[in-house]
């Protein structure tokens, strides 16, 4: 038995990188939410190498009509002719890219909102929090349908609708991270030091509360493309282009349903289950792995 | 908050409540069971109720304003007109036995069946018909739905109460068409509701009225419950009741059919796809009539106020009557039909629809503008517009690409559908379609100023063409730029058609006004102004295990029933011994209750189990 | 919008919570209440003003000429048109139109449905029945599944049964609702194979229905099935997610061994102090969370044709019928600022601490 | 005998078992009041926890407990809920939430009667009685927790601890986060009431000065284990393990959070709890190391009348050898 004391053992306080990633590796939550991530945006991505334009042209098929799944179309055919499968693959575009994209401008406007009434205490903050509640409190749908009616059917609109509905919760939870971030006192010293407002927001706070952006970023992902999937569904998206929610929208409005024909029904909304799962798992395991609170707590 | 622990288990209250809450869900499934299927024909049909759909929510049934087609199909069963569609869809007699018309044209004598009364026993006479109509003629609340068809009236008379003379300002050939749907209420009634005829609603049933069903019940926006005529003189209707049925999503409304809760689907809602799933279910006749409904490309031809004014952002290239035929060529009608609608419609470039077979105007075979891709792409060369490098042709003049806009209805599917392949067809011959979905209040507006270059469009032909004809001619066309007092479809102006236009509504000789008429088909179909792609069935369904005698009419060559009147199908029809076979669904009621047992014992004895050994956990 | 995250919501309207009880100034506990309840009723009504004068905003500038959307395929005249677009008060300048509304609005006019032709007050009035039905009783279904759920896998947080509860609300969260509907019609509704479907495929009354009350009672409970389910389904999930955080919250807490030391069963402990603690927030939240049960309605009236306001916006949408779009918007706006309204005071009153205040 | 502790000890079972407390063996009769001193983590509270099993399911108790004769750790829990505030009670940190913040005081005490006496009468009375004989009014019945003072809420608790007659109370640090003076009344209170009726009470505390104040005996842990045991006086005087007299020599300001953590003068953290290590815990912080310290086997010798404790050093050298040691360096 040696003499020297035993090491003891201490608590790491905070985490590294490194174990922050064995961290996520070991919640299998986090493992399939990750993989599904993977395999979904490789074929989005991927998409044009195995789907031609002929493939989604209903001038250029030639497959049965409204078919049931059979070798050549293992999701079967659209009321086109068109294969299911290669549609299905070729939706992942839209509606992962509008999902991005209007998470995207939630972040902006969220956290652009957040630090600023986190940061300015007074009336302005008080101003852009009341905004900020107003928004939170209104029902997002029937706003949304507004916005969409307003701006005309398509994307662009649909996509501005759901960051003006979703960013609203991005900023409460900004500001509540400002809020804490600047009562720490490296702000004081900066503060003293004269750093102008602009610089102890964007040095100072900003890189403290975005692994708090990047959950949040996460998490809105998955509700942006539910919403885009909603929003499209109920007729206020582009109607020709390739994407689930139009998908289903065609599906619902041809009268597959009294057709029994569950392969136009049932693989896009699989498949929107499916990506917002990813986003949600792997949102949720980030959110345990940068916040250890969350993680005791839940 | 509870104060005193002893008291019963609050778990076990907990429990009780889910129990219960979950047997009133079971109990809602089993009486929908039993409520389902077989069970209500069987209750209904002994009392005879015949259940079909109406067309479109129905919310007011004020004859001066309705033009909901489930509002006017109702008042066409309470509400008597001076003639009436046969089967043969043309005028026959209603409440005029019969009618002459004077040498000069000018003037019509109906002569009236006597002895009818209102359902609360007061006479009708010709002073209700001249009421009716004068109050349409001169309040122009009261002209809403049917202002149109007396506009050219120049006064309605009743010498006795059993004849109805009608003059008009120029001989007119469409009276009788116009009069088949204009409805006549009872004066006694009406009088207290003039002054608010805009807004009265007429929805306070009993309604009285006159006609083979009385209105008796009404469920806003739901279903109207008619109730069989005592008095009718054309015999009581076999069915002693008659509801019409609102079903907002069509897939309801076929379920419903399925079932056998209903006996008739049909026209408006239902899905080709929705239409076909029906072909084959035992006891279903699923049958089509011919349309009197076209489905068309406009195309801008160059928007311009009546006075010559160019307005509105069309493409400048459209004006070229190549593009506009080009574009035609490249349209595969057929295939649309087939794979868009399923093959229930009829594949035509006619103007005029095929659901009155005597204006109908097919083109020569040598003139057909039939699917014809390489003579497209060949004229267009040739009237220079070579390809470019991204497949696209250009004006070889500007540079300019053969790019244009598409705007289609984002509330109509079958808009987008249509799109797809017009976008294929069009990429086919080197024109570039830009698909812009847009609501229909949007298009509209954007049609009434000029600003679009191709839309989808939809017109429905009445008993009468001339209104169709007329939304053809520069006397349609806006005032100034804005688009107002404009009513045109396409901007279409030709002095040819005009002319023809102005002869036919006067022309009394048949063939003559046949002659005019197809006429200004073909100028039409030449301009390329309007290109129809085709004429959309109507799609019905209906139970014959249950009713026969339903008027169907004979079908043509291609299995098209004639467009009818469904009223004559209403009123004929008589009810048929039920037979429903329950069988499998009562097999699945005792499936279902053998599993709700089996979940519930288990869930019970989990509980009870964990009651146990709940003394022993922590 | 219909979806912040299962987790982060708890969160931030919790916050929200924290935020609003925090406002009460001192004094005595009375005249405390009616101060409270002034600001809050004067916030609620300064949110609605914001509403109606966005909404106005917002639908000013949608194209607004309907004449010939609704005059297509019948026979009319130009001049005929004219009048129509008199009628309509299309072409006024915008401040008398914004003054036309206000009147109405003051006067609970909501303004005139091109499309029914009916004013959209009426139509409201006409609808809200099914709807309330439709949320009330999927609501309630949800609040008592969701926190029994929510309960159980919080308080035996990490068990098997945790870990189920909680893997299946998250995917059924992760569910398009409308996508759910379109799947139990087609099950349940449609059928397949030699399976019949047993529930109707939309509305809320059959026509065959027996007279009489019962049988009428019994044939709108026929046809809320399907749609119940799907928002049960759907809504069930997030409520199980609040409420289990609001018991994982409570665990650490002394009070709850200071009950077991006292001799209390294990469910004794769970259900007479961490319960009760943990419903507070999670009330809150529920109510807090109505807005998103409104979409919700949304997309499932529409699938089952459910004769509510939701079908009610889905038609307004499709011309669109701008003042009944409008008139949707401003009652499902007014609607949840009122709930939320609620559910200030409801955590003020069910709260001792905060009620102390 | 009311209670006999032998070789008790508490595992957590995870991926590395955390030894919380390791063989404490004690015996308390009744009207005796034992305190049980020492930092935070060093095992005490989970050691009285453990005597009514209160401890979350991932501990594993081993030992025994004898109360009233009966063996308690392998007692039906059904028994053991029945012996839980009936038999022995526990004052908790009442200013700190172990009150139920929704329920009034008077529900919260009125449920341990019903719970253990289902036909009681006359609760309202016996708790008002019981609200005044720790100094409340009995109004305070329909108060809720949050109106009271955190002395107030204290007393409220022990009035709870005393509503079903216990033989034996369990005191968990009752006067932390008291100021002076309501510390003073809660703890004359406690010993008021332990000299009237007769009950046996184990108090917990991290101040050494308090429970030398209130209790006869004292036991000092370190490390889940009892390093010293004895009559309190003479322990605090003469502490026989440097431990103690780290403890006693820091006699910390009662009240100031920052002396729970470590007594003053003491520097380094306790051990691991995981780590199972040969020879003396406290060695690697002790000022008066031996080399034998890390490698010999410790037991808790005796080391005096009445008294016990568990440093080599007592074996051989002179009592106060180790204290003296200690005080020199402080000093």
């Amino acid at each position: 038995m040696s003499a020297t004391s035993a090491p003891l053992a201490h608590v790491t306080s905070v985490p590294g990188r490194s174990s922050r990633l064995r961290a996520l590796v070991r919640m299998p939550g986090a493992v399939a939410g990750i993989a599904i991530l993977v395999i979904v945006a490789a074929v989005a991505i991927g998409a044009p190498l195995f789907v031609h334009s002929y493939d989604l042209d209903v001038t250029k098929v030639n497959g049965p009509l409204l078919h049931a799944p059979t070798g050549a179309y293992p999701l079967g055919t659209d009321q086109s002719g068109r294969s299911e499968l290669l549609l299905l693959a070729w939706g992942s575009r839209p509606s992962l890219l509008i999902g991005i994209i209007a998470t995207a401008l939630t972040m902006v406007l969220g956290t652009v909102i957040g630090l600023l009434a986190g940061h300015y205490q007074g009336i302005v903050g008080r101003l852009l929090m009341t905004v900020t509640d107003w928004f939170i409190v209104l029902p997002s749908l029937p706003l949304a349908i507004a916005l969409s009616a307003v701006m005309g059917e398509g994307d662009t609109s649909i996509t501005i609708a759901i960051a003006v509905t979703s960013w609203a919760s991005t900023a409460r939870l900004l500001r509540a991270q400002t809020l804490a971030v600047e009562a720490r006192p490296f702000i004081e010293r900066a503060k003293a030091l004269g750093a102008s407002n602009t610089q102890i927001m964007v040095r100072q706070v900003l890189p403290n509360v975005v692994p708090l952006i990047l959950v949040s970023a996460t998490l809105t992902v998955a509700g942006a493309i539910l919403d885009q999937a909603t929003l499209t569904f109920l007729g206020l998206g582009n109607p020709t282009e390739v994407s689930w929610g139009s998908m289903l929208n065609t599906a619902f409005a041809n009268g597959d349903i009294t057709a029994g024909a569950w392969w136009t029904l049932v693989p896009p909304g699989l498949a929107i289950l499916v990506v917002v799962l990813g986003f949600s798992l792997t949102g949720r395991a980030v959110e345990r792995v940068l916040n250890p609170r969350l993680a005791v707590e839940r | 908050m509870t104060d005193c622990p002893s008291r019963p288990e609050p778990r076990l209250r907990a429990r009780v409540v889910a129990l219960l809450a979950g047997a009133l869900v079971f109990a809602c499934a089993i009486v929908g069971l039993s409520t389902a299927p077989g069970a209500a024909r069987a209750a209904s049909s002994s009392t005879s109720t015949f259940i079909g759909e109406l067309d479109t929510s129905v919310s007011n049934f004020n004859p001066f304003l309705a033009f909901e087609q489930g509002e006017i199909d109702t008042n066409d069963m309470i509400y008597p007109t001076l003639t009436f569609g046969n089967e043969k869809n043309l005028p026959g007699p209603w409440l005029a036995k019969s009618w002459s018309i004077s040498p000069n044209k000018l003037t019509w004598t109906f002569h009236l069946r006597t002895g009818l009364k209102w359902s609360d026993g007061t006479p009708l006479t010709a002073s209700d018909v001249t009421w009716t109509y004068n109050l349409i003629m001169h309040n122009s609340a009261a002209a809403t739905a049917n202002g149109t068809l007396v506009a050219g009236f120049k006064s309605v008379t009743a010498p006795n109460a059993s004849t109805v003379v009608i003059t008009t300002k120029q001989p007119l050939a469409n009276v009788l068409n116009d009069v088949m749907v204009i409805p006549i209420v009872p004066e006694h009634i009406w009088k207290a509701h003039v002054k608010k005829i805009g807004t009265f609603t007429n929805t306070t049933t009993p309604v009285v009225g006159y006609g083979p069903y009385v209105f008796t019940g009404y469920q806003p926006g739901q279903s109207v419950t008619l109730t069989a005529s005592k008095s009718f003189f054309g015999g009581v209707p076999k069915y002693h009741r008659l509801i019409l049925n609102y079903y907002a999503n069509s897939s309801a409304a076929v379920a419903a059919l399925r079932s056998g809760a209903i006996d008739s689907v049909g026209p408006n809602e239902m899905t080709s796809t929705e239409w076909k799933s029906l072909e084959h279910v035992p006891g279903v006749k699923a049958y089509q009539n011919v349309s009197n409904d076209w489905y068309a490309v406009e195309v801008n031809s160059g928007a311009k106020t009546r006075s010559g004014k160019p307005m509105g952002n069309g493409n400048p290239l459209l004006h070229n009557p190549v593009i506009r035929r080009a574009i035609a060529l490249g349209i595969n009608r057929n295939e649309l039909v087939q794979k868009t609608v399923g093959g229930t419609a009829v594949a035509t470039g006619s103007y005029l629809t095929v659901a009155f077979p005597q204006w109908y105007w097919t083109p020569p075979a040598s003139q057909a503008q039939n699917y014809n891709p390489a003579k497209a792409n060949a004229m267009l060369t040739k009237a220079g517009f070579p390809k470019g490098k991204n497949g696209y042709r250009y004006d070889k003049k500007t540079g300019k690409e053969l790019s244009f806009r598409l705007g289609i209805h984002s509330d109509y599917a079958n808009d987008a559908a249509t799109a797809n392949y017009l976008k294929g067809w069009m990429k086919d011959i080197g024109i570039n379609l830009n698909v812009q979905a847009m609501s229909n209040t949007q298009l509209n507006d954007n049609l009434a100023i000029g600003d679009w270059d191709l839309l989808m469009d939809q017109w429905a032909e009445g008993a009468d063409p001339t209104y169709l004809l007329s939304i053809q001619t520069c006397g349609v066309l806006p005032l100034n730029k804005n688009g107002s007092g404009g009513n045109t479809d396409s901007f279409f102006c030709n002095h040819r058609y005009d002319q023809l236009y102005n002869a036919e509504q006067h022309e009394f000789n048949l063939a003559k006004r046949e002659a005019d008429i197809k006429a200004m088909e073909k100028i039409l179909y030449n301009a390329d102004d309007d290109i129809i792609l085709y004429d959309d069935n109507y799609l019905w369904a209906t139970r014959t295990n249950y009713l026969k005698g339903y008027v169907y009419g004979s079908a043509n060559s291609q299995g098209l029933y004639p467009l009818q009147n469904y009223e004559l199908g209403w009123t004929k029809a008589i009810p048929a011994a039920s037979t429903s076979g329950g069988g499998s669904s009562s097999t699945l009621i005792i499936v279902i209750i053998v599993v709700v047992v089996l979940l519930g014992g288990g869930g019970l004895l989990a509980t009870l189990r964990r009651r146990r050994t709940a003394e022993e956990r922590e | 919008m219909s979806s912040s995250s299962p987790n982060l919501v708890a969160d931030e309207v919790a916050l929200g919570v924290e935020s609003a009880s925090s406002v009460a100034p001192g004094g005595g506990a009375g005249r405390d209440f009616a101060t409270y309840l002034g600001i809050k009723l004067l916030a609620a009504l300064v949110s609605l003003v914001a509403v109606v004068v966005i909404a106005f905003i917002l639908f000013s500038i949608i194209p607004a000429n309907p004449v010939r959307t609704l005059t297509q395929g019948r026979p009319v005249s130009a001049a005929e048109l004219a009048t129509l677009r008199r009628q309509l008060g299309i072409g006024e300048p915008i401040y008398t139109q914004f003054w036309h509304f206000l009147d109405n609005l003051l006067h609970l006019r909501l303004g005139y449905s091109y499309q029914f032709r009916e004013s959209v007050s009426s139509l409201i009035g006409q609808r809200i029945g099914p709807t309330m039905l439709l949320m009330g009783t999927s609501t309630l279904i949800s609040i008592v599944l969701g926190l029994w759920l929510g309960i159980r896998s919080g308080w035996n947080e990490g068990s098997r049964f945790d870990r189920i509860a909680s893997g299946a609300s998250l995917a059924l969260w992760s569910v398009p609702t409308f996508w759910l509907g379109i799947i139990l019609l087609v099950v349940l509704s449609v059928g397949f194979g030699a399976f019949h479907g047993i529930f109707p495929a939309g509305g809320m009354h059959s026509p065959t229905a027996a007279p009489g009350a019962v049988n009428t009672v019994l044939d709108v409970a026929w046809h809320l099935v399907l749609p119940c389910l799907t928002l049960v389904l759907v809504v069930f999930a997030q409520y199980v997610t609040i409420m289990r955080s609001s018991i994982i919250d409570e665990l650490g807490n002394p009070y709850l061994l200071t009950a077991r030391a006292k001799g209390l069963r294990d469910d004794e402990v769970r259900r007479r102090h961490a319960v009760p603690n943990a419903l507070l927030p999670s009330v809150t939240i529920i109510f807090l969370q109505l807005g998103a049960m409104v979409s919700g309605a949304i997309t499932v009236e529409v699938v089952f044709s459910w004769p509510g306001l939701g079908y009610l916006t889905y038609q307004a949408l499709q011309l669109p019928d701008i003042q009944l779009l409008e008139g949707t918007f401003i009652f499902f706006s007014a609607a949840v600022i009122g709930m939320n309204l609620v559910a200030d005071i409801l955590y003020r009153y069910l709260d001792p601490r905060v009620r102390a205040q | 005998m009311l209670l006999e502790v032998n070789d008790l000890s508490v595992t957590y079972a995870a991926a590395r078992p955390v030894h919380a407390v390791r063989g404490v063996s004690f015996t308390l009769d009744g009207g005796q009041t034992l305190g049980v001193a020492g930092e935070s983590g060093s095992g005490k509270t989970t050691m009285a926890l453990a005597l009514l099993r209160l401890l979350p399911s991932a501990a594993r108790i081993e030992g025994s407990v004898r109360f009233q004769g009966e063996e308690l750790t392998t007692a039906k829990w059904g028994r053991m809920r029945a012996v839980r505030w009936d038999g022995a009670s526990v004052v908790f940190q009442g200013a700190m939430g172990a009150l139920n913040p929704v329920r009034t005081v008077g529900w919260q005490i009125r449920e341990a009667i019903v719970q253990h006496d289902r036909g009681a009468k006359g609760i309202r009375g016996r708790i008002e009685e019981l609200l005044e004989s720790v100094g409340l009014p009995a109004r305070r019945y329909e108060a809720y927790p949050h109106e009271l003072s955190g002395g107030q809420r204290q007393r409220v608790m022990i009035a709870m601890a005393l509503a079903c007659r216990p033989d034996l109370i369990i005191a968990d640090e009752p006067t932390t986060a008291l100021d002076v003076i309501v510390q003073g009344q809660v703890l004359a209170l406690l010993g008021e009431l332990v000299r009237e009726s007769g009950i046996g009470m184990i108090m917990i505390s991290h101040d050494l000065s308090v429970l030398a104040e209130t209790c006869a005996s004292l036991a000092v842990m370190y490390a889940g284990e009892v390093v010293e045991h004895g009559p309190s006086r003479e322990l605090v005087r003469e502490p026989r393990h440097p431990y103690t007299a780290a403890l006693a020599a820091a006699f910390p300001k009662i009240g100031d959070p920052a002396s729970r953590l470590a007594p003053a003068g003491l520097g380094g953290d306790p051990p691991d709890a995981s780590l199972v290590l040969p020879g003396c815990p406290f060695a690697p912080r002790c000022p008066v190391v031996m080399d034998e310290c890390t490698s010999a086997e410790i037991e808790l010798w005796n080391a005096g009348l009445e008294r016990r404790s568990a440093c080599l050093r007592v074996l051989g050298d002179a009592p106060e050898t180790a204290a003296g040691t200690v005080t020199e360096r402080s000093g």
